[in-house]
């Protein structure tokens, strides 16, 4: 029972990661792919809680955390360089 | 030019940091039994000054870290292979580790090994050469 | 694993057979994850019991490929970083990122 | 177990180190490097000794036994390549003192060239062929820093084809690795060799092999040296006479060791594919010394020569042969030396590489013009220099085992190198002398010691070529018998 | 049943919760006109979404197999923290950088107050912001 709820959720989980690749490829402007990718991220953290809860294994909560802290950087990353065009400014003018 | 009004991501900034040098140095730690260690611990230290490196700018974090971190790097190697040389002073091949318990005043009794210090040399040089890539490559003149 | 090894092979290669810098750059990257990718698929799926006291599983990965990975990762960023600062610096210098541009001798 | 197999490794590494941290004090650079140069060479020479007495020396870091862990072996060859590679370096940095600039010293250019050092020693000494990857790649990012160093138009446009050639020869060497181990199943040297040998060389490892040869010969300069000209031309003098002299004599001693301990049992194919990239390279090389009229590309086409001609040697497989290309491939790593800081001095002199541009150096710098002549006679093999027993050695080893061909090319072309080095010669240094002291662009001061220096180590390497012959030939034993170097690693317990 | 199989059955509905959740955002991901309304769909239902898969498996390892993990905590708070703010980031990427607003948008606050900021300091560069 507990098996299958959390295959349906997987299930589920696949459907939102193809639309967001779907929005990956189509995105009109380049704030729509870098969202997609920060969802991208977002739904691969879910992902992998739901794997560790069926493998009944503790190993992967470091992976939860390190991708959320690399997505959070790339996506500032990116939102510096759409919105200034350098990604770090070497003196931030005041 | 004003001041870009970002007082949402610095707020933020301040906490993520945080977190992330925690599990930086959680990740290092656990190396000696567990995935993590040097290499792994190191970077996720660099995450958190690219971050700091994202939201602020350069001169900023250089004024809060005076550090050169070439000279970081080289410690770090310099730390990594005195281990090894610690083992040959001993008559045993390079490289021999030694281990042994501690009794710590707080932590108990501790299991103390010299790849934990090869470690901490292989941090230092991870964290050293990629903050001075990062930095050669921002520091455009 | 083999297939995407070869797909990211192809994507290298093309990536590394376009003009700009970046594009190399980036090619030379995504051959170093799928040459890693290679090494772990040819290490393969050892039977029998684990070189560890304690363990009862009868198929494991064996663990020296993963070593191996683990420095051909580290060589890997290591040489990416500075190929990258460097095309950086040509770029800069050269005040081109075409490599049709950058061929043969000023002086002859 | 020795613990001076793995000084070479970690002397350089830990006074460039130290260098890092005191960055800027540029005399302690000059002597530390110095010293650390010499201490490799002090070290060398007691390897030397110890296997002359007893036999191949290892070293298993961390105490782990051969087959599992990291294994260091320290053979006579490679023992011979250290300690030539140590003198080339200690030369060249002296050159490099009062050639390089400041501007260079003070962005880490004695730690790099310490690095390189030890990327070198480690990958003349490691016994497993993972460590041999990873030497390589420190010796190549060393190498990539040095060729961008400074950061001139030349030096950037060449270095990034540089790096993007190696580092698409260091992939393929990695996938080389994954499918020698997916056969085999270890990657200990002495380990592989047994492996092969029990299970027979077939066609899957022969095509292996034949991988590993592309990657090593792109990385030597075999047949695929198109990469090399460009990259060996654009850095400085000193620093293009350390890689002329180290870096393609690195990829020869993988090849050499590769077909010699693990390979061996094919030579009608390996061997021969060798020979054959062997003749292509020296006849290539040969025509791209006559055809160019600029100084550095001629001695950079003579490099390719070298290459092909110790290979030559190596192809024929036979006692001879493999003497005669040890004996070369010391002779080569001095006279490239040499000559590669010649050439610098002189463009360094007269401000040109062309030929055509200058004449009659010789009045005004005698000294300079007879060690050409020396460096000349003695990379074409001209009898009382040092590259006189390698060539013959060579040439009989390939006409003993029936390469004819191989050694009526290598004869040609030592012909060709001659007219080409003395095309720089009657150019430069004779005729009607167009220079006053007020126009020439430099002084010699300071750069001729180390040539002189290495000019006299040429002459006294062919005078007394019985000398090191006891070496020599214990290194040729090694090479010809896998026998010793699988004992001597893996002890008792060899399969 | 007993206890600790309907906790467990508790903590997959509440992971279906989620992912659930997560889909509807993903339909608005692709359905919505815009980069600002797709970017409302994602930042507020995904991120709950996420939040309540991961907090299913907190409770999963806290009741069934008595572990307070401090790691997934950590990542918890991780989440919820910066999920918002780097939409926010981009977001006031692609405002500034003049990706457009949907035709069907009504309302353009910002755009007043850019305004009405330069006309109070009217010596000031448009490019400010």
């Amino acid at each position: 029972m507990i098996q299958w709820i959390l295959f349906t959720s997987l299930y589920f989980l696949t459907f939102s990661i193809l639309a967001t690749i779907y929005r990956l490829v189509k995105g009109p402007s380049a704030p729509d792919r870098v969202q997609a990718l920060d969802a991208l991220g977002i739904y691969l953290i879910a992902g992998i809680a739901i794997f560790s809860v069926l493998l009944r294994s503790t190993a992967f909560f470091e992976v939860i955390l390190l991708i959320g802290i690399l997505s959070f950087i790339g996506t500032i990353a990116f939102a510096r360089f759409i919105e200034r065009g350098v990604v770090i400014e070497r003196k931030q003018s005041d | 030019m004003k001041k870009l009004n970002d007082v949402i991501l610095r707020t933020v900034t301040k906490t993520a940091v945080v977190i992330i040098l925690t599990f930086s140095i959680n990740l290092f730690i656990s190396g000696h039994h567990r995935p993590g260690g040097g290499f792994i611990g190191g970077l996720a230290f660099v995450t958190a000054i690219l971050l700091l490196f994202l939201v602020y700018d350069i001169e900023m974090v250089r004024k809060n870290i005076p550090i050169d971190f070439k000279v970081f790097a080289g410690i770090g190697v310099l730390i990594s292979v005195f281990t090894g040389v610690g083992g040959m002073i001993a008559g045993k091949p390079f490289l021999s580790q030694a281990f042994g318990r501690v009794a710590l005043p707080m932590f108990g009794e501790t299991e103390m090994a010299t790849s934990v210090l090869f470690d901490v040399g292989v941090a230092l040089a991870v964290i050293g050469t990629s903050l001075t890539i990062i930095m050669s490559i921002g520091d455009d003149r | 694993m083999s297939i995407v090894v070869g797909i990211l092979f192809a994507i290298g290669t093309y990536l590394i057979l376009s003009k700009t810098f970046l594009r190399i750059v980036l090619g030379t990257s995504i051959i170093g994850h799928g040459v890693n990718l290679l090494i772990l698929t040819m290490g393969g799926l050892k039977k029998g019991s684990p070189p560890l006291r304690g363990l009862q599983a009868f198929n494991f990965t064996d663990s020296l490929p993963q070593a191996l990975l683990l420095t051909a990762i580290v060589i890997n960023f290591a040489t990416t970083a500075l190929f990258l600062v460097l095309s950086y610096r040509a770029y800069k210098v050269l005040g081109t990122d075409d490599v049709e541009q950058c061929r043969g001798y000023a002086d002859e | 177990m020795n613990n001076y197999v793995v000084l070479p490794i970690i002397i350089p590494l830990i006074t460039g180190m130290v260098m890092v941290v005191f960055k800027n004090n540029i005399w302690l650079h000059r002597i530390l490097s110095l010293l650390a140069i010499a201490l490799i060479g002090v070290d060398a020479v007691f390897l030397l000794e110890q296997i002359k007495t007893s036999g191949m020396q290892t070293l298993y870091l961390g105490g782990w036994v051969a087959p599992f862990g990291i294994t260091l072996v320290a053979d006579m060859f490679a023992a011979l390549l250290v300690l030539v590679a140590a003198i080339v370096v200690f030369c060249c940095l002296c050159y490099a003192f009062s050639s390089i600039g400041s501007e260079r010293e003070r962005n880490y250019f004695y730690p790099l060239c310490l690095f390189l050092m030890a990327g070198v020693n480690g990958s003349f000494l490691t016994g497993d062929i993972f460590n041999l990857f990873v030497c390589f790649e420190v010796l190549l990012v060393a190498s990539y820093v040095l060729v961008s160093l400074g950061g001139t138009k030349i030096q950037l446009r060449e270095s990034f084809k540089y790096i993007l050639v190696n580092m698409i020869s260091s992939f393929l060497f990695l996938i080389a690795i994954a499918y020698l181990y997916a056969i085999t199943g270890t990657l200990n040297l002495a380990h592989l060799s047994v492996r092969v040998a029990e299970a027979g060389q077939g066609g899957v490892i022969t095509a292996v092999a034949i991988l590993f040869l592309i990657v090593f010969s792109l990385k030597a300069g075999l047949f695929l040296f198109f990469w090399l000209p460009g990259a060996y031309s654009a850095p400085p003098t000193a620093i293009a006479a350390i890689f002329a002299s180290l870096l393609t004599k690195v990829g020869i001693y993988a090849i050499i060791r590769l077909f010699s301990l693990v390979f061996y049992h094919e030579p009608g194919v390996t061997h021969l594919f060798i020979g054959i990239l062997a003749a292509v390279s020296m006849v290539l090389g040969a025509m791209g010394a006559v055809a160019y009229w600029d100084v550095k590309r001629i001695i950079t086409y003579n490099v390719v020569v070298g290459v092909g001609f110790i290979l030559a040697g190596f192809a024929s497989f036979s006692l001879v042969g493999i003497r005669g290309s040890v004996y070369y491939l010391l002779h080569d790593m001095i006279i490239k030396a040499l000559l590669f800081l010649l050439g610098g001095t002189i463009i360094h002199l007269t401000g040109t590489g062309k030929l055509r541009d200058m004449s009659g150096l010789i009045r005004l710098y005698p000294q300079l013009g007879w060690m050409f002549f020396i460096a000349a006679l003695s990379l074409s093999g001209i009898p009382p220099f040092s590259g006189f027993t390698g060539k013959i050695f060579v040439t009989t080893g390939t006409f003993q085992s029936g390469y004819f061909w191989l050694g009526g090319i290598g004869l040609l072309t030592s012909l060709l190198v001659l007219y080409s080095v003395m095309k720089i010669f009657m150019s430069v240094f004779w005729g009607y002398t167009s220079f006053t002291t007020e126009s020439e662009k430099g002084t010699t001061k300071g750069l001729l010691p180390s040539m002189t220096f290495l000019a006299s180590l040429t002459i006294a390497l062919g005078l007394g070529a019985e000398g090191i012959h006891a070496y020599v030939d214990l290194a040729v034993a090694g090479l010809l018998d896998p026998h010793i170097y699988i004992d001597a690693v893996l002890g008792g317990n060899g399969r | 049943m007993n206890g600790s199989n309907l906790i467990e059955l508790g903590i997959a509905v509440i992971i279906l919760l989620g992912t659930i959740l997560g889909f509807l955002s993903s339909i608005g991901f692709i359905r919505l006109p815009d980069v600002y309304n797709r970017a409302h769909a994602f930042a507020k239902s995904s991120t709950l979404g996420v939040l309540f898969v991961l907090l299913g498996a907190f409770l999963f390892f806290l009741f069934a197999e008595g572990y307070f993990s401090i790691k997934l905590f950590l990542g918890i708070f991780f989440v919820f923290l910066t999920s918002p703010v780097s939409t926010h980031a981009i977001c006031r990427a692609a405002y500034y950088s003049k990706v457009g607003l949907a035709k069907e948008s009504v309302q353009d606050d910002l755009k007043e107050a850019i305004e009405g900021y330069t006309q109070k300091h009217s010596n000031a560069v448009a490019r400010d912001f």
